[in-house]
């Protein structure tokens, strides 16, 4: 369970996100909507401990994760899969490596991390890129192997900004299946997107965002 | 262990893959090695001129006029027994009217029809007793000595000399430091400039969940990396200056470094300094 | 105009795009369709000769730009206004500044750089960002200080790589209305893009490619 | 006009925003200056301290020894005329037995109850003529004038002085040009780096159409700014090392480089290295 209680979190005195309040039960698939510049992006980053957080309490589970140490926040974000808006992958490290890496980060061993890496590629449709430098991608791949990232350590949340802006509708759909399918063994799922004719379908619940404020959930 | 062999592998990898920084940061150290191979190299070969010069560091004994040729000689093997004495030469009356006339011109025997001068000795110093301090101890213990008459050095080009090498010894001991103090800095810049490049691939991985040591390992190990192959360059170097040394002063006299000592303290001394460097320049980053 | 003749441009054996023949008349905005990694990037890169071409003929107007001289290249460049999909910011320089540099390479003068740059500033919604640092925004805004630089030269070629992927639907259609005015003042216009419903609306005509090959024109 | 503040304000503003990078290249070359200046300084005090050395410099002259005093005095200011020759003591028949007692511990009048010594004169070389060849010139040009009876100075010590002097300036030579390149190379592998970094916005400045020119001079601004940054840091570090060098050899005499010609040669020179540094690096990323 991920709940804002009055959470503000600045940039600049009049951007970032203010005085939010929602909660997202566990197991649950919900759509964080909104304009450009509207805070999505920070709402997530928030989460994962990314920006500084001002005021108010962000709860997971029952730990206030605005109070945790610098050094808990290694095994803290080891729980969260995330995929990045700019997709963040490391330029110098093939596909296979840059999703191996949050496993070789817990420290798993070589062959369990190829068994996972494997099917998660082919979940993702990445098969025969593997040993690709991530440079060298076309943008959709690359946001591909973001995701594959996410996917891959099983986390118990998973923060996908805007996963689909650089797939076509039916890969964009295959992957909001994708995360519907782990939601719903328990994994608690927060998607930003813009495109509402995506998940219009699907008939969930969604939090709106405008200028950092809440407007809609 | 496994770990081990992969963040090796790993490190490899990433050097291979970013070559122009690895490069750049293996010349920076090899600059350095260099520089501190032939730092220590004219410093060795100071010491060593500084004391053939000293060789010229000598003490003049003069017998009684009325020591006779024998007595003379056996004066001079007992000077010759003192502690700090390396070696003499006899000086006997036609040795001492040579000098006498190498100075003034003028041969004793023609001006006087006889030879007035004494007999003496002149000794050599041994290295470790070749100071102003040292030597005066030495005349004062021969100046003791029945039909000694008196001995003496030339303390001003001693002193002289004394000063010089006591300068070149503390200016090269400070210029050893500079040079130490001003690698660490090229080369933590050079490799800071190569994390610095790499920044937001540092924030990805503490946003994966890395930990600090996770993010570092692999620095310290292309740091090392850069350290061994800079040693390997700085090393090349030093045999193509060595033989180019012996070729344009083929007859000098130089002393050269044991290549067993000068080989292991460059990769010793390369690797610490990779090491150093990529450890102060990460830590930077990972507050 | 722009016309490819029996055009290949490969990166490995398999991928880039082969034997590519297609015109598209001046004035004319054409949409350039395809799954990820189908070689629609490719297909613009060669345009703005990003990429050696190893076979094939790529004319505009009536020159044969697989043969411009690397010196020729720069003033070639500045008639083509390209929507990079990763942006292409300079992360260190300011919204104004990025936006500017096109024209600062022309050499055009501080005052009419401030009045262009001004109005297309307005004309994709960034107003009051212009100070601030690129790498400081959202993604969707990051996006139109993309568009907005390559609309400020008032090129003859646009050259959009999925110009939409970040910006909501009521916005990106916003942005298509803009490329299609400036299509109809004379400038050619060919946009990548997955979105088919964005884009279905318009019946415009559409080149397709698969696996770097026209499947329809 | 307006294109040139253009580009100055906007690698000012670069500058100020990737200030470790630039610092980073200032620091380095910095140091570059730094250890030129020392060099150069080491270079000037050495020079100086051999003239000092080479002071000893002195041709002994022996007159006749039918030569009277009077007679002896006109012969000693002749010599005092020749080219070469800086200055000069007369030795008379008192100092040649002062000498004789100082070398052979002997009274000459004890021992012949006369004074047999001639007189004669002692003389220092202008500093242009201390070498083995001129001295030997000078020596012979005295020993042709009437009253004169020999005229010596020892060869080996000048010799060896001139040897060791030739060895310094050769091996400063070669030290020197060793320093500029390797700073020539620190630097541009610096600024390499830098420009490494940001090799994704060069190709994008071409893709927008800048010409080679446009995206070159950002940069040797750049160069040049940081080569002022570093010339400032090493010249304050200079007068520091300055300040600290009085301190300690208070006494000593040192030969002080002027400060005009110091200041405006490490900043001339910083900014030559920055420029050519910043030149050198990014004509390798501009094919
Ligand atoms: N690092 C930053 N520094 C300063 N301001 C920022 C920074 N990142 C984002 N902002 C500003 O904060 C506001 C919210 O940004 P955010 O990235 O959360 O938007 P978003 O909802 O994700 O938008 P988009 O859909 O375009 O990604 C925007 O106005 C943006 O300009
Ligand atoms: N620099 C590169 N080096 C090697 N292969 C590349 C490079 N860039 C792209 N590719 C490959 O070429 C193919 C076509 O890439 P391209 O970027 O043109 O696809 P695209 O149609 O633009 O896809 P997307 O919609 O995902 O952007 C892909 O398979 C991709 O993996
Ligand atoms: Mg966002
Ligand atoms: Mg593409």
């Amino acid at each position: 369970m991920i709940r804002f209680e009055n959470v503000t979190a600045r940039y600049t005195q009049e951007t970032g996100i203010f005085d939010l309040s929602f909660a997202v039960a566990k197991g649950e698939l919900v759509f964080l909507m909104g304009p450009t510049g509207a805070g999505k992006s920070t709402v997530l980053r928030a989460i994962i401990r990314d920006i500084p957080i001002e005021k108010g309490i962000i709860t997971i589970d029952k730990t206030d994760v605005t109070k945790l140490k610098q050094r808990k926040l290694p095994s803290y974000r080891r729980n969260i899969g995330m995929i990045f808006q700019d997709f963040k992958l490391i330029k110098g490290m093939t596909v296979y490596e840059n999703i191996s890496l949050p496993l070789r980060i817990v420290g798993l061993s070589k062959k369990m991390i190829k068994d996972r890496v494997t099917k998660v590629i082919e979940l993702v449709g990445l098969k025969g890129k593997e040993n690709s430098l991530s440079m060298r991608l076309s943008g959709g791949e690359q946001q591909r192997v973001s995701i594959a990232r996410a996917l891959v350590t099983e986390p118990d949340i998973i923060l996908a900004d805007e996963p689909t802006g650089n797939l076509d509708p039916i890969v964009s759909d295959d992957i909001i299946d994708i995360l519907q399918s782990t939601a719903d063994k328990g994994t608690t799922v927060i998607m930003s997107t813009h495109n509402y004719p995506l998940i219009r379908p699907r008939k969930k619940r969604f939090i709106e965002l405008n200028d950092g404020r809440l407007i809609h959930q | 262990m496994s770990r081990i062999i992969f963040f090796l592998t790993e490190s490899i990898r990433a050097l291979s893959r970013a070559r122009i920084p690895a490069l750049i940061s293996s010349i920076t150290i090899a600059i350095t090695l260099l520089i501190f191979s032939m730092a220590y190299y004219a410093y060795v070969n100071l010491i060593g001129y500084s004391h053939e010069f000293k060789k010229q560091y000598r003490i003049e004994v003069f017998f009684n006029p009325d020591v006779e040729y024998r007595q003379g000689l056996e004066l001079f093997n007992k000077i010759l027994l003192i502690d700090g004495i390396e070696q003499g030469d006899f000086v006997d009356k036609e040795d001492a009217a040579a000098i006498f006339k190498k100075i003034f011109n003028k041969d004793v025997i023609e001006i006087i029809g006889d030879n007035p001068l004494p007999f003496g000795g002149r000794f050599e110093i041994d290295e470790g007793f070749r100071s102003a301090s040292t030597m005066n101890s030495i005349v004062n213990e021969i100046k003791v000595i029945n039909g000694v008459d008196d001995a003496l050095f030339s303390t001003g080009l001693i002193m002289r000399l004394d000063r010089l090498v006591s300068n070149i010894l503390g200016v090269g001991i400070l210029i050893g430091i500079g040079i130490f103090v001003i690698s660490i800095i090229l080369v933590s810049n050079t490799i800071r400039l190569i994390i610095h490049a790499k920044q937001d691939d540092i924030h990805t991985f503490t946003l994966l969940g890395a930990t600090k040591l996770f993010i570092k390992i692999p620095f310290l190990l292309e740091g090392i990396l850069q350290g061994l192959i800079g040693s390997g360059i700085s090393l090349l170097i030093l045999i193509f200056l060595r033989s180019l040394l012996f070729y344009i002063l083929g007859s000098y006299r130089m002393i050269i470094i044991e290549p067993v000592m000068l080989i292991s303290g460059n990769i010793v001394a390369g690797c610490l300094l990779g090491l150093f460097a990529s450890h102060r320049s990460i830590s930077k980053y990972l507050k």
